[in-house]
């Protein structure tokens, strides 16, 4: 580890506690100005812990951060701010009532005398979107905007203030590759600035490339701080899972010939057009394509939860009736959607309350048996090895995996037999990741038919059999075997006319 | 051994309802003044219901005479009848019960509110005109007047009843009302609005309005800022009937000479009822039913 | 890391217990400041005083459990109060004439219910104006059924149902407390239950998890009207009488703050029936105790709206 | 990725001027059915009947869009006016006595909404539950002080505020219409107005936004009591006298329903100033046209209530 004596922050002996329980022991970490240092970690490994306390969220049980040679306490976000300091988060923090100018300048508005200058603040913000090559109106609310354009939103809420520290917690999750170049770019921008970047990533190529050192935590603990020179993928992978790793995608299961699920001619109100495709028994079959492709909107309206103008669905052969999430239910589909927070968990109830909502009627015999409820949970807690400082508290206070196969378990408490994963592995780290993989190839050996939805093009090639591309609501292309090829799925996806050389490359160069 | 009296009046929601709540205190603090002998409760009821809660709470204190002015008289049937079968000597001031339990009842007289107002207005229309009335809140009382307001105006074929409306007994309410009256009728001869806090908001309505039709307007209860205005000669305010909240003092004094098995008023006999007259109230006789300290 | 079961527990037990620490200091309090309080007669006064309301907050925790509100229900019971005993007094003066106002009363109270759950599933709109709407409605309907004239029953048996007792217990105080134990065990051993918290903690998230949020949503309503059909009865057979423009006035207000007190918050997605019926008691004992001490007619509002601060807040800071 | 902005302008078109729509729809039918309704004279006393709880429902606008709500501003009206007039009859009759007493109405109203601002906000209590309370206490206090007897103006140039006029437009509406301008531009044109929507739509981002989330929640309900101060003046100046019992009673409900038929949702997060003037107006032409009509007193509430359905749901049905 090398010492420099000149850090802008040092932080020395933090410790944090969540009533009584240890979630980071011990840390000491010194950033140099202008570099981008990245932290590593399983889920809940306490990487967002660690940013919030920097940037004033939480404030440390016990420890000292010290900013240009000066101790500082860092009790609110106000004083981070006024430090130089600040942060894209890793959940949302964005006012969806109000206009993306609105946002970007919220608790820092630009004034004429008592009045806003909402001219300046249009102004800047067009700049500060093109910077990040987004065309989005300034005066567009964040209501109707798309993950991807919120997430943009996001960084360009934290690039505004022009602060000295800059800290990213998992930025790239939502984004597909095209918007990860812009931002990559925008970061080695920022770095010739001399600003410094805090980033946390579960994607280790994106570590590798842009990261000077990287701090890799496990349990609270601090297990090491590299160059990134020293390291390489596999070195971290192991560091933070503190044993090798072994192979991450399982070897791909033949789909059986027996058909389950057809769809004909599906459209919906908005984007989807004729939209035909089948899946077999035991199969996984991948949907590819860029943010706003419509695979969402397929997923919902496969499974009853958005209006079809026209289409058919058969489920085994027979025409299947889905009009809402239960008749879907009836035909033993399963959705996990890719909006964990919003559509998937009921954050304020715990463990069990959640595996069972869906299944309840498993469970009850005029009233629910609680004792039944509480041994399948402690199953699938086992199961996908769930971990939480308390396993009774709510969700809220679980980190992002671990809500993940929370999420996964309550679907499969329904016993699908098809299942559609929209984004089952955003925001996990590698070795959940793998646990999910592993699962979810266990299930298709079983029978169980998957479609995964997924914009990491290395995990749709390193499990599916087949993979279907989607492009403005149409599918665009259909692989099979050997034949998929991962520039043949940037094509259909973009539109080859779409994509210039550049990004190509560059998006080809971060795969 | 001190006697208890429980006093349970509807809470002060418009003005008559407050000057019964002056009065009952008043009666109250004379009392314990000179007689050390007596303990008094006094609870005021927002609603019905919650008078029935206060009776009951009245009797597990123990109380020897209660004096109630019922909000509403059929919600409290079964409470005062329980009181007054445990032998608690029950006096119900105002409004009387459907099926009548308590040993005197002092009231003023609605229906009589009603009729020598009606009369007195038709006399002073001269028999013929175009009239407006402002009602009360919907409670038995406020159809008791009605009725016997109309009764009364049925005889007089010439004077036309355009609009009879509910103000609640409110000056605010009464005054938004007039408002609208006075734009939907271009001509009207004669307000009449059946208590003296409405009518605060007719005048206001009419003075604004600027209107020059009205000659008369009656309103009653005769609180003291109108009984003010007859004895100085208001063009438009020349009269009104008396329905005087004292009413409960004296109920009081009923109730404690009751509970002390003396014979109520020190009359020679008990009387069941005692009907306060509705006394016409003009500038002849204003300074007998003027009190500028009462709260209403 | 391991589960640190035993901090959830203190974490969950304050705040959970907070109401009935409340009532039982309130309940010292009581005893302490007046002689009257622990009188056997006096506490079933209380009760009863505290079924009307009581009984219809055991509803109202439904709805606000799935993120609504129902202010209709004071005017609700004036509606279905009007309508029970006109029914009765026109079949006569038979038993059967009064199960059949009882059964009426029940059955309109839930249509009442059905309707606001219509407006706020199939009108989407927010439950508090919804109701708001409601409220208006159905006071201006009694009004103008009965004509703002008080209605009183000619039946002799009636009375029994508001006014008897078993085993010196008002029957409404037995029907409070049994429709509270059913409530229990309906919001926290069924489905049913479970998909209300559900619905009112994240409606999207229900909508995901195949819940039918439509129909649970209308269910809270209809089981808010049905417990005002309850409390129409328990009310107009104690009374005999139902007065149109008075009767359950402000009801919703104390239902809703009895349903707070217990514990269960506004924003929905948890609540307990335990924590509603301490609610109710505490209101009812505040108003016990200002009578039994005689403050000051004007001043009660103050003292009671200083409790209902003070019990919110030892919740809060409890926790 | 392309920008929507035609799609947004579409949305956010109907939405928001659906309650503007209502309003001319509302005025052509009023126009068509009383031949009064027009008169210049009609319409100044609707605005003139409007702008008492017009003014708070401006108040309210802004704490409801920062998801809070106060139920006390009718009690509050009542409190406020009795000790204005207090102070003025202690002062005098001059011109000093009316000045002073103006200005201790909008201190206390202010300090009133101080008061349940601070309950929400260091108390941490739900404002519904806070303002429920703070209704009981600032009515019984008001009882209190008056002993429930009306309170009666003894100067003459007080009633001028509330009765006179300015180029043939009440005072009162001409104070409620300036005020709107200025809460509009406070709403939409200052950082204050921003966070306050930035509250009302995600209390945890605002924190982490570096917005004082306490203060301006606390500010909110200051400016609900400032408003509530203007509107006991206005009011007790028009009737040169406050009744304790009786003054701003139901004006809470006047003023949410003004609210949210303005478009404004319940659940705050937005909102606007205009929508709220024009829902007040719509409840006024409604009062008056139901007067002007001749509708039976006892189904004016069900025509109202329904008309509060009707325009709320075709806000909603027009998007
Ligand atoms: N507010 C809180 N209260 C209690 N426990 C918390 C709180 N926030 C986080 N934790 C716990 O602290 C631990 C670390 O969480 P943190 O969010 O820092 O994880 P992370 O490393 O960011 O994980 P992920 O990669 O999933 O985002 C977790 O066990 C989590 O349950
Ligand atoms: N072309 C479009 N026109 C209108 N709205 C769109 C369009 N594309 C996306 N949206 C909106 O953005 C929302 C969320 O966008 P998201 O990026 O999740 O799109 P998606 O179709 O689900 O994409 P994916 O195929 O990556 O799942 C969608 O629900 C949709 O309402
Ligand atoms: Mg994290
Ligand atoms: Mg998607």
């Amino acid at each position: 580890m090398a010492h420099h004596t000149d850090a802008l922050l040092s932080i020395k002996r933090i410790n944090k506690e969540f009533s009584g329980v240890l979630v980071l022991n011990d840390i000491n970490v010194d950033i140099n100005g202008g570099e981008v240092f990245g932290i590593l970690g399983e889920n809940g490994a306490g990487k967002s812990t660690l940013l919030k306390i920097i940037c004033g969220v939480y404030t440390p049980t016990s420890g000292t951060i010290t900013l240009k040679g000066t101790p500082v306490s860092i009790t609110s976000p106000m004083k981070a701010k006024r430090l130089g300091i600040s942060m894209i988060p890793q959940e949302f923090n964005l006012i969806p009532t109000l206009t993306v100018f609105e946002n970007i300048f919220l608790g820092s508005e630009i004034k004429n005398g008592a009045l806003l200058n909402k001219k300046a603040m249009r102004e800047k913000t067009s700049s500060l979107l093109a910077e990040l090559k987004t065309e989005l109106s300034p005066d567009a609310l964040i209501v109707n905007l798309s993950v991807a354009e919120k997430q943009m939103v996001e960084i360009a809420k934290a690039l505004v203030h022009e602060s000295d520290i800059l800290i990213m917690d998992e930025p790239t999750t939502v984004l597909t590759s095209v918007e990860i170049a812009v931002l990559f770019d925008l970061i080695a921008r920022l770095k010739e600035k001399n600003v410094t970047i805090l980033f946390i990533s579960h994607k280790l190529n994106e570590v590798k490339n842009i990261c000077d050192r990287i701090l890799v935590l496990r349990d609270g603990d601090q297990i090491s701080v590299n160059d990134i020179d020293e390291v390489d993928e596999q070195d971290m992978a192991r560091k933070m899972v503190g044993r090798e790793l072994s192979q991450v995608f399982p070897d791909k299961s033949v789909p059986e010939d027996e058909e389950v699920l057809r769809v004909e001619n599906l459209s919906d109100l908005k984007l989807l057009k004729n939209i035909s495709f089948s899946l077999n028994k035991g199969e996984l079959l991948g949907f590819s394509g860029l943010i706003g492709a419509g695979r969402t909107e397929l997923a919902e309206c496969i499974m009853g939860l958005r209006p079809r103008s026209s289409g058919d669905i058969f489920v085994k052969g027979e025409q299947a009736q889905i009009d809402s999430p239960l008749d879907a239910l009836d035909y033993k589909l399963a959705y996990l959607s890719e909006d964990r927070k919003g559509k998937g968990l009921l954050m304020s109830f715990g463990i069990p309350e959640n595996i069972s909502l869906i299944s309840l009627a498993k469970y009850t015999n005029l009233f629910i048996n609680k004792k039944k409820v509480q041994q399948s949970t402690d199953g699938y807690i086992e199961k996908f090895d769930i971990k939480a400082a308390s396993l009774k508290a709510e969700l809220d206070y679980f980190s992002g995996g671990n809500q993940q196969k929370v999420y996964l378990s309550k679907w499969m408490d329904t016993d699908p037999s098809i299942l559609v994963l929209d984004e089952p592995t955003r925001g996990i780290d590698v070795n959940a990741k793998r646990e999910i993989y592993h699962f979810i190839n266990s299930l298709v050996t079983q029978g169980v038919s998957c479609i995964l939805i997924s914009s990491e093009l290395e995990e749709l090639i390193g499990l599916c059999t087949r993979i279907l591309v989607m492009r403005e609501g149409r599918i665009t292309a259909e692989m099979t075997g050997e034949h998929i090829n991962e520039e043949e799925i940037m094509f259909s996806a973009a539109g080859v006319k779409d994509m210039n050389q550049t990004t190509k490359e560059e998006t080809s160069e971060i795969l | 051994e001190k006697i208890k009296v429980g006093v349970s009046v509807p809470s002060a929601d418009h003005g008559w309802t407050a000057g019964l709540l002056w009065w009952a205190k008043k009666a109250v603090a004379d009392i314990e003044a000179t007689d050390k002998d007596v303990t008094f409760y006094v609870v005021a009821a927002s609603s019905g219901t919650k008078q029935v809660g206060d009776v009951e709470d009245l009797m597990v204190k123990g109380i020897d005479a209660l004096v109630i002015l019922p909000h509403n008289p059929s919600t409290l049937q079964k409470v005062v009848e329980e009181v007054y079968a445990s032998g608690i000597y029950t006096v119900v001031v105002d409004r009387e019960l459907p099926s009548p339990a308590q040993h005197v009842f002092i009231a003023g007289d609605n229906p009589g509110l009603g009729k020598v107002g009606a009369e007195w207005l038709a006399e002073e229309m001269g028999g013929k005109g175009k009239l407006v009335v402002l009602e009360g809140m919907s409670i038995p009382i406020n159809k008791q007047r009605v009725d016997a307001f109309n009764e009364v105006m049925k005889n007089y074929p010439d004077i036309e009843i355009m609009d009879s409306q509910p103000a609640d007994w409110s000056t605010q309410k009464a005054l938004a009302l007039m408002e609208n009256y006075l734009q939907k009728h271009q001509q009207i001869d004669a307000v009449w609005c059946q208590d003296d806090d409405m009518l605060k908001g007719v005048m206001q309505a009419i003075k604004e309005a600027g209107r020059t039709d009205i000659k008369t307007v009656l309103g009653g209860a005769g609180s003291k800022d109108i009984i003010k205005m007859i004895m100085d000669d208001d063009p438009l305010v020349r009269s009104t009937v008396t329905y005087n909240p004292s009413m409960v003092a004296s109920g009081i004094v009923f109730g404690v000479q009751g509970a002390r098995g003396e014979t109520v008023g020190g009359l020679y006999h008990t009387p069941s009822r005692v009907i306060l007259a509705a006394d016409l109230v003009v500038k002849e006789n204003a300074k007998d039913f003027y009190f500028p300290e009462s709260a209403y | 890391m391991k589960s640190y079961s035993f901090e959830d527990i203190k974490r969950i037990d304050y705040s959970k217990y907070a109401p009935l620490f409340a009532l039982v200091i309130l309940i010292i309090l009581s005893a302490l400041a007046s002689e009257h309080f622990l009188k056997f007669r006096n506490i079933t006064n209380i009760l009863r005083q505290v079924s009307y309301t009581g009984t219809i907050a055991l509803g109202m925790t439904f709805v606000i459990v799935a993120a609504g509100i129902d202010l209709s229900v004071g005017s609700m019971v004036a509606l279905v109060g009007v309508l029970a005993i006109y029914l009765m007094n026109y079949l006569g003066t038979s038993v059967f004439a009064v199960v059949a106002a009882v059964f009426v009363a029940i059955l309109v109270g839930s249509l009442c219910g059905a309707v606001n759950g219509l407006i706020v599933t199939r009108g989407k709109i927010t439950s508090f104006i919804a109701t708001l709407a409601t409220m208006s409605i159905f006071r201006s309907l009694t009004l103008y059924v009965s004509e703002a004239g008080e209605v009183i029953s000619h039946n002799d048996i009636y009375p029994e149902i508001g006014g008897g007792y078993f085993l010196n217990i008002p029957y409404p105080v037995l029907i409070f407390l049994g429709l509270a134990v059913f409530f229990h065990f309906l919001l926290n051993n069924t489905a049913f239950g479970r998909h209300v918290c559900a619905v009112g903690a994240n409606r999207q998230v229900a909508i995901y998890s195949a819940i039918k949020v439509r129909w649970v949503t209308f269910m809270t309503f209809v089981i808010s009207g049905f417990t005002v059909g309850v409390t129409a009865i328990l009310l107009s057979s104690r009374l005999n009488s139902v007065s149109p423009g008075d009767a359950g006035i402000f009801y919703e207000l104390d239902a809703i703050a009895a349903v707070v007190i217990g514990g269960t918050p506004l924003a929905g997605g948890k609540g307990t029936i335990w924590g509603t019926v301490i609610g109710a008691i505490i209101l009812g004992i505040i108003n016990n105790m200002l009578n039994m001490l005689g403050v000051s007619p004007y001043l009660q509002g103050t003292v009671k709206g200083l409790i209902i601060l003070i019990a919110v807040l030892a919740q809060y800071k409890s926790n």
